[in-house]
């Protein structure tokens, strides 16, 4: 048998007291130093942190010094350090993939507690992976070449900065915006904090910027339908809605706008509390600087539809260009786009607090939500900067801003939303600077876990704002004794630091909803081929180690699609994940798992059941051979045909029979032994 | 930290003894301290604790000042602090829980609070049905002897209305009744 | 429809009313009710505050009683808030609680009887009556509609939470008997304290407390403009009516808001007369408020003529959508 | 040895959302019984049945066979392969007299530990219900390949 030349080394690691605090190790590097000799293990080491410069040098070592031919990490998950491993044994010599990892912590030390079952598992689990190893071959890693293209989806502060980033480096960048201009959620903020800087001044420059470059193509009002390929190679369908307008011809002189007659609440951009014509800017800024015609507002739309002829047309009418820039016969269009890879940043949405019928959020006038709060502190929005009540005019005297509206809350989501604390900080101060109103906070704690945040914090109490600590109970427009004023809105909480009920009245309450996933993250997901968490966000590849890639190669994420997060953070993961494109851009190909399928000619008997079981249409059927072919560019490496083959004529490598069977056989090792004993 | 406000058991053992008193998930463990609860119920002002502080006190231990509390007897089962808690703590329930609790230890602080729930099942367990008349006359009797004349009004208003019965109804299957409730009780005593 | 029927100490005298009345329109609704045989009482909020085994048990023998009498329906249904929770509640923890299923079901042993969770669907009458009866068939049966008449819904608490088997649409607001009162002509008032707490057993061991809360319920209803409440439970509608005068006493108020049961405002609308209704009975005279009911369905204000928001408007109404 | 029975499960897992579900459980520090030692393929649709038969043969008591949940697999639909083949496994193994129970289909994201250790929590519990599985009645020498267990083409698509 091969086994018996082969030269197996076999290293335990602690992983400090992770692996050590539960399984045996001494137990295990004994058990394969003894009882798997036979199978061609020549020495096994426990080490207190394999991964480490240390640990790794010893595998190098011991390949040189006493030939080994094959190696087995007992570790962690191979997610974690598979490449670890396998490039200490490209720098001793050895082919790289004649090393394996036995998953020892995660599926091992970590989930079980009984010490003997677990060293028990953790030895099987050790003979699966060398009996495994035995059937490793060889293999070169299978290179592609990389398209320089990259498409970024999402036009937010995230987009915008991957996109800029890729772009200044002088390579092609699509960006693509389901909604009519560049910007995202950060255009309609008025201030950001800590630092209290204009949103609009900071972010429309760069929206400029990404509206101008020479590299960036930008689609808005546009969204990607089909995403095919894979890493270096990606074609992508993007369809792009109609606006009713010749973007080549528009001048954006807005004239259009102005004579519109139809004026309708703007539920997008304004967040509710503002009106926009039929045909409209997304907003003052907009990037690119074209209005949008939407037509279930548009006379002339609902009458072309209900009467079969349509009416009004004052923007066609007033339009001053020639040709004229109003097409009301204009179709969505689709365009194919080829990349290499691609970076989402598709954002958020905020929760809904209707949802919390308590809080009276689209019930109560007076009850707003803070997307509404930050249109009304825009100096743009539709107040003009002044906070006022639901009548247009009236200060509020006293405002309550109700902390975890839908956030850590099993009822709804069960995470912290991470920015809502900082943001009701703003607002708070912003109410009490405009309004002079006493302002109220009710928190259950307060996060300012970022760079000069606590110390805004700080300066708010500084300015007299009122923090209560509690959960608010329900907000209510009915007094409850014949002391209470009507007319007001009393906030219910109990006030946990003084231990007692209250009732504060007040005239607006805030409700800082948190930030939730798209609600179509997970089809956006699918298309792409990526996984949402249980919370609805984007899954990155490693929590810690990998936050910017996700599980499909080429695919990376930016900003709060895959996690709540404030500006900072989502510029500086834009960022990150351009300088993963561009460094998979510079390095011209990218050497992939050589995990592919190939047919053995000789047995391969020409059934063509293979044929219509790959998703990726690699297998096609010679004619004149009378057999089946794999086109290894296509192959993706899942192995569907490699089980249906009834002549077992398709080879998998890294997966083949031979390496399972063998697998099987050595995680069944003591199994096979006992019944033999009986 | 005083010697007296460390409790003899050891504050897990009070947790676990609530928590295994009150049935499913419970979750009492998950508190996070947010005062959902004590801000949305009804009496929650009338409290001497907060559920909140309640539970605070579960979990340090404080047995004895939890079971005095008047809070369990104020609680309307209104289910507010139930389906609002964002931890999903089964609240009510547990005020259930510390009642029994108290009045198994002798606990509870003022007398009228159990005094009605004790009248109340006194006429259940001897008519298998409620009383209205008698649990109220009994209960103010021997609670508030001073306000039954206040209330006499009612009572009245209640007779002429025809809504008052003067005699307690006694369902046909009392000893089948008598025999199911007094195993259950002794089910109840033998496991915690 | 069949159900089996739990009626409960409060329908037996104090909340007669509610009784007759169901009993007056259930041929209307076509509502076959079977009623337990020799049920005992549900133990209220009180028993489970002693002996909790004992409660559960309380409660099981009328369970497993409604399962061995049951003929063609699974639907268990009680009328008082109290009763169904209960119900409901022991059904729910004995099939979520392996242990005390065993126990309850070895205390009923004692008694010779035994009952398998799950096997009844627990119902509050107003989800059979909305929910299996429906507002259409309601509807057809209405004869003399209540036209003009404003009521404010009021379901409770025990109705909508903690909802063991998902039956109501909001914890908080909840709106079947919203759209029954409509189906039946009447107005439902908007309001906030739909399923507020109306003082439970407070009234007799904390009156103070209760007074608070039902002077807040008596008056929300009122600046909503209703002329009356409408009720689905025994406790609550004691709570509001009788209570309402000791109330009005205790904060020298004048309030005077009735207090029906929703089973009532079905029989008027049905046409039946007040007296087989058991109106009449209630502490706050309901008299002037039904007067108001108009023969002719009142004018629905004239939907605004659309016209373009003016900067004077005020921001957008807010909406539910 | 404990006198109670401890089966012993071979678990099939896909590398991009059940190995990762196991990962996950790890991470979240989820327990479950050590009955189970897992096998990462690529894709659930990897799995040929003879992987099957063949852990069984060599004393596994019962196989989980775990992918991405349908409509997620990685590779667009394999798994709906695995979906298919694993009710015939079922059907062919019950010609041999095995119980059902003793392969299990489960579904799991890489978010999904919890679920994950939970399906091998019950899995484990059914199987040890079952009893031990002594098929076929005498073990294999160590190394050979099952020339005799039946490839099952009907199994293939």
């Amino acid at each position: 048998m091969t086994s018996q030349q082969e030269r197996v080394g076999v290293y335990v690691c602690h992983c400090g007291s992770n692996i050590a605090g539960v399984v045996d190790v001494e137990s295990v590097v004994k058990f394969a130093a003894e009882e798997l000799k036979d199978r061609g293990v020549v020495l096994a080491r426990d080490y207190t942190f394999m991964c480490s410069v240390a640990g790794q040098e010893l595998i190098e070592q011991d390949i040189r010094e006493q030939g080994l031919t094959r190696v087995v990490v007992a570790a962690c998950s191979p997610h974690l350090h598979e490449k670890t491993f396998r490039g200490a044994c490209e720098r001793a010599g050895l082919n790289p993939y004649l090393a394996e990892m036995a998953s020892i912590r995660e599926h091992v030390a970590w989930v079980h507690s009984g010490h003997a079952a677990a060293t028990a598992k953790a030895k099987s689990i050790v003979s699966g992976t060398v009996e495994r190893v035995l059937k490793n071959e060889a293999l070169d890693a299978i290179k592609v070449p990389i398209d320089a293209a990259t498409l970024v989806v999402g036009g937010g502060i995230a987009g915008l900065q991957a996109a800029l980033e890729v772009a200044e480096a002088g390579y092609e960048v699509y960006l693509i915006e389901r909604e009519a201009s560049l910007g995202g959620h950060m255009a309609q903020f008025d201030k950001t904090f800590p630092t209290l800087d204009c949103a609009a001044c900071i972010l429309t420059p760069k929206m400029a910027s990404a509206g101008s470059h020479p590299k960036i193509h930008l689609f808005t009002w546009s969204e990607v339908e089909k995403v095919e390929g894979f890493v270096g190679n990606y074609t992508v369908s993007v369809k792009k809605k109609p606006r009713y307008i010749d973007e080549d011809v528009c001048t954006g002189c807005g004239i259009c706008v102005e004579k519109c007659p139809v004026l309708v609440v703007d539920d997008n951009f304004e967040a509710g509390i503002g009106y926009r014509k039929a045909i409209y800017w997304p907003f003052a800024q907009a990037v690119p600087n074209l209005p949008v015609l939407d037509p279930d507002t548009c006379t002339y739309f609902i009458g072309a539809k209900t009467k079969d002829k349509g009416g009004c047309k004052a923007c066609e009418i007033f339009c001053p260009t020639v040709p004229n820039s109003i097409l009301f016969g204009q179709k969505e269009e689709r365009v194919t786009l080829k990349v290499g890879n691609i970076i989402l940043a598709t954002g958020w949405e905020l929760f809904n607090a209707r949802r919390i019928p308590q809080y009276g959020y689209g019930r109560l006038a007076n009850v707003f939500s803070n997307l509404e709060l930050e249109r009304m502190c825009n100096a743009a929005g539709p107040t003009g900067g002044k906070i006022v009540l639901r009548d247009g005019q009236t200060a509020p005297k006293a405002v309550g801003i109700v902390h975890c509206v839908g956030s850590r809350d099993r009822n709804y989501n069960p995470y912290c939303s991470a920015i809502c604390c900082m943001q009701s900080l703003k607002l708070a101060h912003l109410v009490k600077e405009r309004s002079g109103a006493e302002v109220y906070n009710f928190y259950i704690d307060i996060r300012t876990p970022g760079k000069d945040y606590d110390e805004f914090y700080q300066r708010v109490i500084d300015e007299g704002v009122h923090f209560v600590r509690g959960k608010v109970a329900d907000v209510s427009d009915v007094p409850l004794g014949p002391g209470e004023e009507s007319g007001k809105l009393y906030i219910q909480v109990e006030d946990t630091l003084a231990g007692l009920q209250r009732r504060i009245p007040v005239d607006m309450v805030v409700l800082a909803s948190g930030l939730e996933p798209r609600h179509d993250s997970a089809e956006v997901g699918k298309t792409f081929g990526i996984s949402c968490s249980t919370n609805g966000w984007f899954i990155e590849k490693h929590a810690k180690l990998d936050p910017i890639a996700t599980m499909t190669d080429g695919v990376f994420v930016a900003g709060c699609a895959q996690g709540p997060k404030d500006i900072p953070a989502s510029v500086a993961q834009g960022a990150a994940a351009a300088a993963r494109v561009l460094s998979y851009i510079r390095q011209g190909e990218l050497a992939l798992e050589p995990v592919r399928a190939s047919v053995v000619e000789e047995q391969c008997s020409g059934c063509r059941l293979c044929n219509g079981l790959c998703p990726y249409n690699a297998i096609s059927f010679v004619e004149e051979r009378r057999v089946s072919e794999i086109n290894a560019a296509l192959c993706q490496g899942c192995g569907t045909c490699v089980a249906a083959c009834p002549a077992g004529a398709i080879q998998g490598s890294g997966y083949s029979n031979e390496q399972l069977f063998a697998q099987i056989e050595g995680l069944l090792r003591e199994v096979r032994h006992e019944t033999e004993v009986v | 930290m005083s010697a007296a406000a460390v409790s003899v058991s050891g504050p897990k053992d009070f947790l676990s003894e609530v928590m295994a008193g009150t049935p499913g998930d419970n979750r009492l463990n998950h508190c996070i301290q947010c005062g959902s609860c004590g801000g949305s119920c009804p009496s929650g002002a009338e409290m001497e604790h907060t559920p909140r502080r309640l539970f605070a006190l579960i979990q340090a231990g404080q047995r004895e000042t939890v079971l005095k509390s008047n809070a369990p007897w104020y609680c309307v089962s209104c289910y507010y602090c139930t389906v609002r808690c964002p931890q999903n703590i089964h609240i009510t329930d547990v005020m259930y829980t510390l009642k029994a609790m108290a009045i198994r230890a002798g606990l509870y602080h003022d007398a009228a609070m159990p005094g009605f729930s004790e009248t109340f099942v006194d006429y259940v367990e001897k008519y298998g049905r409620s009383f209205e008349l008698g649990l109220a006359t009994r209960f103010n009797l021997r609670h508030h002897p001073l306000s039954l004349a206040g209330m006499a009004p009612l009572g009245l208003g209640m007779l002429k209305r025809g809504r008052m019965d003067l005699t307690p109804h006694r369902i046909a299957g009392m000893a089948q009744l008598s025999a199911i409730l007094d195993k259950a009780k002794a089910l109840e005593g033998a496991t915690p | 429809m069949k159900a089996l029927f739990y009626p409960g100490c409060s329908m037996q005298k104090n909340a007669r009313p509610y009784l007759d009345s169901l009993l007056a329109i259930r041929a209307d609704i076509d509502l076959e009710l079977q009623e337990i045989d020799d049920w005992n009482c549900c133990g209220a909020t009180e028993y489970m505050s002693v002996h909790r085994v004992a409660a559960h048990s309380l409660i099981g023998r009328n369970l497993a009683l409604a399962q061995q009498q049951a003929s063609d329906s699974d639907v268990l249904t009680a009328g008082c808030s109290a009763c169904y929770l209960n119900l409901a509640k022991t059904d729910a923890q004995m099939r979520e609680d392996a242990h005390l299923n065993a126990t309850v079901n070895e205390a009923l042993a004692a008694g010779g009887l035994a009952y398998q969770p799950g096997s009844l669907k627990v119902r509050h009458l107003l989800d059979v009556v909305c929910h299996d009866i429906g507002y259409a068939a309601i509807k057809a049966r209405v004869v003399k509609p209540l036209h003009g008449l404003k009521v404010a819904a009021y379901y409770g608490c025990q109705v909508a939470r903690p909802d063991y088997d998902g039956r109501w649409d909001c914890h908080e607001h909840p709106t079947a008997m919203d759209q029954l009162l409509r189906a039946l002509g009447a107005e439902p008032v908007e309001w906030s304290l739909k399923t507020q707490c109306c003082g439970g057993h407070m009234s007799v061991i904390g009156p103070e407390v209760a007074f608070g809360l039902i002077r807040r319920l008596i008056h929300g209803a009122t600046q909503a403009g209703a002329d009356l409440v409408a009720t689905l439970c025994p406790m609550c509608q004691l709570n509001l009516d009788a209570y309402q005068v000791e109330m009005n006493k205790h904060f020298h108020s004048d309030y005077q808001m009735p207090v029906l049961y929703f089973t009532q405002l079905m029989g008027l609308a049905f046409g039946k007369n007040a007296g087989e209704l058991g109106i009449g009975k209630e502490f706050v005279d309901a008299a002037p408020a039904l007067a108001k009911i108009q023969a002719e369905a009142p004018k629905v204000a004239e939907a605004k003529r659309k016209r373009r928001p003016k900067p004077s408007d005020g921001l957008p109404p807010p909406r539910m959508e | 040895m404990s006198d109670s029975f401890e089966p012993v499960i071979i678990g099939f897992t896909c590398n991009w959302c059940s190995y990762r579900a196991a990962d996950h459980a790890g991470m979240t520090r989820t327990q479950y019984p050590p009955n189970a030692r897992l096998i990462r393929l690529m894709c659930s649709g990897r799995l040929d049945p003879t992987f099957v038969l063949k852990a069984l043969a060599d004393g596994a008591d019962g196989v989980l066979i775990a992918g991405c949940h349908p409509g997620e697999c990685h590779y667009l639909e394999q798994n709906y392969k695995a979906l298919r083949r694993h009710r015939l496994l079922q059907r062919t193994l019950a010609q041999f007299g095995i119980e059902p129970e003793r392969v299990r289909l489960a579904w799991a994201s890489a978010a999904e530990g919890v679920k994950f250790a939970a399906e091998i929590s019950e899995m484990v519990e059914e199987v040890r219900k079952l009893g031990p599985l002594n098929w076929p009645a005498r073990p294999r020498p160590l190394a050979t390949v099952p020339a005799d267990i039946p490839v099952l083409s009907e199994v293939a698509a």
